[in-house]
């Protein structure tokens, strides 16, 4: 066990370092330089330059930049962010939480929702009941994040105001308040990004998980449950989901860029201060070392993911679980 | 052993076809048979003739596109298992009819230990705590001679012998000391050493429980070992029926002829059925008249024009072969109609 | 990022202090003043600071010696009302000016206000190594002496109409005690820069950037404690998310309003809209010179007739209309209604679209097969920046490009971010741009975004290379002029000249309009800071609601908040 | 034999060998909901490619940029007009031509890189594999929107056949792990053995045998590719870094509205809808060939 995972470690490490290589590159083969901007920018202290300079030894040949940049990396810095002032870790450290809450309550409430869909569908299975859900999964599924997040945006801050417009607290007042009080703030002002994030999600689940409880309804062990004199419900919620889950564990991993993408347009709509708002302001002002730490960072999630889905897997299965 | 008492199990006239885009699999066609308590009953015949599809029947485990056609009759303990609720039906599943499976490792779930599957039942039927059905679960596992039963129950199905598995469906179905266990080709799937403990232990369960058997096999030597009296099917249809000794003694169809000269020996794998030219005609599309016709050495006019009924060939034994009226043919084969593909070009 | 108005780098200076207030009854005191606004403030140190948010906080926090009158009067200390300094004195020749310290002006760290704060902000403003756009607006400015520690004398290169301007509205007093231990190339993302320490008539409180920043009344003020309590900034990510904040009553004041918000403030009975006069002009601007070599014209924009030609081929008014229906007017040129020198009938190029065509016809450019004007092999193509950020400057663009169709001229929009942008001007790297002016009280600006000076200089905002000796001499002539009359005179004969040359075609004036709840009393808004005058805005005690009354930030623990999580 | 039911499935009679393609024509045909997907998928296309003929205005033309714009729907303008005036709906016409356009090319660069990367990895095997395998894994974990606004953002300025090819660049990497699958399925298969002992070359093999059973993973990759490129280049043009301004496409139109989104929802709502209907449908289409595809094999 501690031997996979270390191996899966060492893979995530070398997917890393790919990444790394890419993105580095991407910089460098940029038509002129990107860091022009900020080099030459007036508004730039002659310490984040000179700090710029030593990061990235800008004056230095290429192949040089290059393992001073992987050197960095390795020691956990990603660089200065001018537009913040700070190192980019230091911004990331600060946005990352906010970004982790919300695919965090999205990822647990698309897969309650997703398999709640599925579940129902598959106990209907081949009624109205089945394949209208079919189609509304199938509709949300074909939606851009975007545009999901815009309705929402107006839909409910603005046709009928329920939540607030934007941010993660309330601006003038959070300061202000009780304990109590500021949870209520804090939750009122994540539900709407959370709720978009999950409706954008869980159609995937619900339509892998529905396939996936298909795929196991004709198992004999099914057949089994039926013979013991198990209700078909009974059947579904203990026999066949728990066997159906499986496949859908991976689908965590695998759903994990997806999220990333949905948190980054949802953050961006919502004005929510997470990684993706960081980006793409970061975007705005051509703040190269952000952006890449941001692509980085993001490839570091999804790996992870991805060792962690599989770790899930294993805890999971009992058949893996031994080995 | 002619039922003097009610049979357990009376089925008249079963039934069961499939509805498929490709037309209707008629897969098991007017079958009737009894089944007395406390017999062990055989049937047998080629995969695909219906025997499976019928033990399934009597569960009403049949799923769409397959349904149990309208008219035919269950009979169990007085009451008609074609009509019941549900819920009925459902109180009768592993209560007081269970299965065991071909296949133990598919049959029980990876994800459960054994135990728990085991203890399942006692709990679905019989109202006992977590730790009441859990404790008469290992007391059956060790029935069944799981050693360490107490262990072996924590453990998941991956983690047992494939002999070991099906004394641990042995153990589900006998669990609430059910009136009849269908037992569907219980030892195929087991090695030849192991195959003869599991008859072996079913043998000695059903004395000791006074169960009804229905042994569903392709495997002759099985039913000689384990049965009083054998059904033998064929494309849906019960083509023969007697009881073991005569049947073996005097196969009146040709069909059972024919398996009797495919398996001389007891428990030889299933492809010397093969040797039975020409294959199942397809259940869409069963041929009028006989069905075995184009297989059988015997066949003449009369085959094709009229579908043979069941006669009276000899005590409680009867056989859907027209022979029973022109029993001279016998002496007179001659090569089959179809003729296996390799076997014709030879 | 700011979608509102927003400067490009003359807006540095957009500062302004408080018009003195007779301190009204305690009792009436209180209030918070919530206002939404679509940026961050960049950095609060007055001269470093180009947002417009920056410079409101900034003209709360920091005060000057004087503060210019609501008429704008530049020249010398007309209409000019007292601040740190309670009196002025000139020197005989006029070539100095000494400034007494108010006696009870205090820092907000409560040490008292010296001249040699003054004589710091000074030297620090002009220091090479802080890089400040100050630096060439105050080049005037010799030295400055503080012979004692409540008088400091300004000391004047040359006589001219806008000395004590320069000496006050350019250059907020700082406090020398809290800035002189840091190096001015450090003083960007220092501590003191994200917790300012002014003597205005508001204390910092704090800043969570790109959420909210506070400010709250200093009560122990020697002007006396401004009416409303708390002041805070509502940053919004977007324009968009403003509006909907100010609509929805999270805010109170919403400082640019767009057409398109007009009819959603009027379903809202609680709100209220004002216009005043501003002090910006937008317009498309060509580079004369060559981007790949400076040294040579413009291959397309180099010749006059051809530039006179687009902007023959610009329906502005119908284009102003468009985009900003009823809330501009369109530009008369590099100037704005609002400066008593600008004559209101300057004489324009008309929009002329066959005229244009002929024009274009005549120098060679032909149409080809796709509809596009052709010279040579060289396609008669350009392409267009535009902020992304602004969706009113997007706007124009498009439409300009369409406009420009119907001549037969390609235009390829090119939408960056807003710093990006500059970035690309200042290089000269752009062969036209959407661009807007914020400019200061003075005209005088006019030098560095279209003159000589500032299109050669290094801190020049003449990125168009327009260069024309006469434009020139008639804008020294009207500066150099203490006769408003005569001042006038030389403005219009300088504007004239550079319409007639056409470096860019001049789009449109806003009329900027804020929105406001009803519960607000507002002073008037000044022409160059609307918010000039918040210490004197108020919010009657029974119209207030729950968060006008919140616990007085001064008691709370939040002021630590302001992050101060600096490496 | 597990199910019992199964044996009863019809034996479908043995057809002669039938194309992939044709195959999935059959299958498509069959079900209710893909003929209906393929008659929306069928109208849209046209409409895209039949834009000049049908679309009602200029979509770059501003008629009145003072009276016309801002319109909501209405019988001359059924989708309003935008801020420019021009006509929405004559936009989301020549946005589908567009958008599909870039959809389709796109996913041709990604199929060629995608079949070409993974048989080279699938038929190399051993260390050549697993290298190129870790190299794809680093590419997979990269999220593919996050790599283009990378991109997009370093190419100002990039033209639309630029921004194709950087589509398809970031597009292939899912495909080429399922030929590579393939290929080392079907490299140990009978027939490819047969081949080879037949003397057959190397490139034969690959084109007469591999690349065939190659097509259906193809095209059920191409369907659901379309629909990915889609949904991106309605991201990245309502971003402001996909598509150029005048040119329409779904998401620059949503663009164009996106400051007003309430005061001018049919400038998100229409487009968007387009967007939403051709993605389900290709959709609908990808999963119904994956289905015929499974079933046979």
């Amino acid at each position: 066990m501690l031997r996979y995972l270390a191996r899966r470690l060492g893979q995530a490490a070398v997917i890393v370092a790919i990444v790394a290589t890419i993105t580095f590159a991407l910089i460098h083969l940029a038509p002129g330089d990107p860091f022009s901007a900020v080099m030459d920018n007036p508004n730039v202290s002659e310490r984040v330059r000179a700090t710029l300079r030593a990061q990235y030894g800008l004056d230095r040949p290429l192949p040089e930049q290059f393992v001073r940049y992987v050197n960095q990396l390795a020691h956990g810095e990603m660089g200065w962010s001018f537009s913040h002032d700070r190192p980019v870790q230091a911004v990331l450290a600060t946005a990352l939480p906010n970004t982790l809450l919300l695919m965090a309550i999205a990822l647990v409430g698309s897969f309650g929702l997703g398999i709640l869909i599925a579940l129902i569908q598959v106990a209907r299975r081949g009624s109205t009941t089945d394949h209208t859900l079919s189609a509304i999964s199938l509709f949300f599924f074909s939606m851009p994040d975007f545009w999901l997040a815009i309705l929402a945006l107006l839909a409910f801050t603005y046709w009928v105001p329920l939540f607030p417009v934007g941010g993660a607290v309330d601006p003038v007042m959070h300061e202000y308040m009780g304990l109590g009080a500021r949870i209520v703030d804090r939750l009122w002002h994540l539900a709407l990004p959370a709720l978009t994030l999950t409706v954008l999600a869980a159609p995937t689940v619900a339509r892998f998980q529905r396939a996936a409880l298909l795929d196991v309804l004709p198992a004999d062990y099914i057949r089994t449950a039926r013979l013991k004199g198990l209700t078909e419900r009974e059947i579904l919620r203990r026999h066949a989901l728990r066997n159906a889950l499986l496949p859908i564990i991976s689908l965590v991993g695998l759903s994990f860029p997806a999220l990333l993408t949905g948190a980054f347009f949802i953050e961006k709509i919502f004005a929510w201060p997470g990684m993706g708002l960081a980006i793409v302001n970061a975007i705005g002002t051509r703040d190269y070392p952000l952006v890449v730490g941001g692509v980085i960072l993001g490839s570091i999630m999804v790996t992870l993911g991805s060792i962690l889905a599989d770790l899930l897997y294993v805890w999971a299965d009992p058949r893996l679980r031994a080995n | 052993m002619t039922a003097t008492t009610p049979p357990l199990v009376s089925i008249r006239d079963l039934r069961t076809w499939f509805h498929t885009e490709g037309g209707v699999a008629r897969a098991v066609d007017g079958v009737s048979f009894d089944i007395g308590a406390g017999e062990t009953v055989g049937i047998v015949g080629e995969s695909g003739c219906g025997k499976s599809v019928t033990a399934l029947s009597i569960l009403r485990l049949i799923q769409p596109p397959g349904r149990i056609e309208p008219g035919s009759r269950i009979e169990f303990e007085g009451r008609d298992i074609v009509t019941l609720g549900d819920e009925e039906i459902r109180d009768i599943r592993g209560n007081r009819i269970s299965m065991i499976f071909q296949e133990p490792m598919s049959a029980l779930n990876p994800v459960f230990t054994v135990g728990d599957q085991v203890a399942e039942v006692a709990r679905v039927h019989a109202d006992m705590s977590r730790k009441e059905a859990w404790n008469r679960a290992v007391e059956m596992l060790a029935l069944t001679g799981i050693p360490d039963a107490e262990t072996r129950a924590r453990q998941y199905p991956h983690q047992l012998s494939g002999g070991m598995r099906q004394r641990v469906l042995i153990a589900m179905a006998l669990m609430m000391k059910p009136a009849l266990v269908i037992a569907d080709e219980p030892t195929t799937a087991l090695d030849v050493t192991i195959q003869a403990q599991i008859l072996e232990l079913l043998v000695e369960l059903q004395k000791r429980i006074g169960t009804s058997i229905l042994m569903i096999t392709h495997d002759l030597g099985v039913i000689a070992e384990t049965t009083s009296r054998v059904i033998v099917m064929y494309a849906g249809e019960v083509v023969e029926q007697a009881d073991v000794d005569e049947l073996f003694a005097k196969p009146h169809h040709p069909y059972t002829e024919g398996l009797m000269h495919s398996m001389p020996h007891i428990g030889h794998d299933q492809e010397r059925l093969n040797v039975i030219p020409g294959t199942v005609p397809a259940p869409t599309d069963w041929p009028a008249g006989c069905r075995f016709r184009e297989r059988c050495p015997y066949s003449w006019d009369l085959c094709e024009r009229e579908h043979p009924p069941l006669y009276q060939v000899g005590v409680a034994h009867v056989s859907r072969c027209h022979l029973a009226i022109e029993p001279e043919r016998r002496n007179h084969p001659h090569p089959p109609l179809v003729v296996e593909e390799g076997v014709a070009a030879a | 990022m700011a979608p509102v108005k927003r400067g490009v780098l003359l807006c540095m200076a957009l500062l302004c202090a408080c018009v003195g207030t007779e301190s009204s009854s305690g009792k009436s005191r209180g209030g918070t003043l919530v206002i939404s606004t679509g940026g961050d403030p960049d950095v609060l140190i007055p001269p470093l600071l180009s947002t417009v948010q920056a410079g409101q906080i900034s003209d709360m926090v920091y005060e000057r010696l004087a503060d210019i009158g609501d008429s704008l009067n530049t020249v010398n200390d007309a209409g000019f009302t007292s601040r740190l300094a309670d009196r002025w004195t000139w020197s005989r020749d006029s070539l100095s000016i000494a400034f007494h310290i108010d006696s009870g002006a205090k820092w907000h760290d409560g040490r008292p206000v010296r001249s040699s704060d003054v004589r710091f902000t000074f030297q620090s403003s002009t220091d090479s190594t802080l890089g400040s756009g100050v630096k060439a607006l105050v080049s005037n400015i010799d030295s400055v002496t503080a012979p004692d520690s409540a008088t400091a004398i300004f000391w004047f290169h040359a006589r001219t109409p806008r000395q004590f301007y320069d000496a006050t509205y350019q250059m907020p007093i700082m406090p020398e005690h809290i800035w002189k231990v840091i190096a001015p190339s450090s003083w960007r993302g220092s501590d003191p820069a994200k917790h300012p320490i002014g003597s205005g008539q508001y204390r910092f409180v704090r800043w969570i950037p790109r959420a909210v920043v506070e400010l709250a009344a200093d009560t122990a003020n020697y002007r006396g404690a401004p009416k409303l309590s708390r002041l805070i900034w509502s940053i919004a990510p977007d324009f968009n998310t403003a509006v909907t904040r100010f609509l929805s009553g999270e805010t109170d004041f919403f400082e640019v309003l767009r057409p398109e918000n007009l009819p959603e403030v009027a379903k809202h009975p609680e709100l209220r809209t004002k216009q005043y006069r501003g002090l910006a002009y937008s317009f498309a601007w060509f580079n004369l010179r060559d981007p790949a070599n400076h040294s040579r014209p413009h291959p397309i924009f180099g010749d006059r007739e051809l530039r006179r030609a687009l902007t023959m081929a610009t329906d502005r008014a119908k284009l102003v209309r468009s985009v900003y229906d009823s809330l501009a007017l369109p530009a008369l040129g590099p100037a704005v209604r609002a400066y008593p020198t600008t004559d209101p009938n300057l004489a324009q190029i008309p929009f002329d679209l066959p005229r244009a065509r002929q024009i274009l016809d005549s120098l060679g450019w032909r149409l080809n097969a796709e509809g596009v004007r052709e010279r040579n092999g060289r396609l008669l193509q350009f392409s267009l920046l535009a902020a992304s950020t602004s969706k009113q400057r997007v706007q124009l663009a498009v439409l300009l490009q369409e406009q420009l169709r119907q001549a037969g001229v390609k235009v390829d929009v090119e939408q960056l971010e807003f710093p990006v942008l500059v970035e690309r001007e200042r290089k000269r790297a752009f062969d036209a741009a959407i661009g807007q002016w914020n400019t200061q009280p003075s005209p005088g600006s006019i030098r560095g975004s279209w003159g000589t000076m500032g299109s050669r200089a290094s801190s020049g905002t003449n990125y168009s290379s327009y260069e024309n000796p006469v434009f020139d001499a008639y804008v020294d002539s009207a500066l150099a002029s203490f006769d408003p009359a005569k001042a006038k005179a030389y403005f219009t004969r300088a504007y004239e000249t550079i319409i007639e040359d056409a470096p860019a075609i001049w789009l449109a004036e806003p009329l900027p309009t804020v929105g406001y709840h009803s519960r607000l009393q507002l002073a008037p808004l000044r022409s160059d800071a609307w918010w000039a005058h918040i210490p004197e805005w108020w919010i009657p005690p029974d119209k207030r609601i729950p968060r006008d009354n919140a616990p007085g930030p001064t008691m709370s623990a939040p002021a630590e908040s302001a992050g101060k999580k600096t490496p | 034999m597990s199910g019992q039911t199964r044996d009863f499935a019809p034996i479908s009679s043995p057809r002669p060998r039938e194309s992939p393609l044709a195959l999935g024509v059959r299958r498509i045909l069959r079900a209710r909901s893909s003929r209906a997907a393929l008659v929306v998928l069928g109208i849209i296309v046209l409409a895209g490619a039949l834009a000049p003929l049908i679309a009602p205005y200029d979509p770059a033309a501003q008629p009145d940029i003072v009276a016309l714009k801002d319109l909501p729907p209405s019988l001359a303008h059924p989708f309003g007009t935008d801020p420019y005036s021009r006509d929405v709906l004559s936009r989301v016409i020549y946005g589908a031509r567009l958008s599909l356009l870039i959809g389709v090319l796109a996913t041709l660069v990604s199929l060629t890189l995608g079949v070409a990367y993974g048989a080279i990895a699938g038929y190399a095997g051993g260390l050549v594999d697993a290298l190129m395998m870790r190299v794809l894994d680093a590419f997979l974990s990269i999220p593919r929107l996050l790599l283009l606004i990378g991109v997009l953002v370093a190419w100002p300025r990039l033209s639309i056949a630029a921004l194709v090819l950087f589509l398809g660049f970031t597009g292939w990497f899912g495909l080429s792990r399922i030929v590579r699958g393939q290929v080392l399925a079907l490299k140990h298969a009978e027939f490819i053995t047969a081949a080879r002992a037949l003397g057959a070359s190397r490139r034969r093999i690959l084109w007469r045998h591999l690349l065939p059973n190659l097509v259906s993973p193809i095209v059920v990759a191409a369907t659901l590719g379309v629909a990915h490129v889609v949904v991106l280049e309605a991201g990245l043009s309502y971003l402001g870094i996909g598509v150029p301004q005048p040119q329409a496409s779904w998401g620059n139109i949503i663009q164009d509205g996106a400051d007003q989104v309430a005061a001018l929802w049919w400038m998100s709502l229409f487009p968007g809808l387009f967007i939403v209907f051709t993605v389900m449908t290709l959709n609908i289409l990808g999963e119904a060939l994956r289905d015929a595809y499974e079933r046979r094999s």
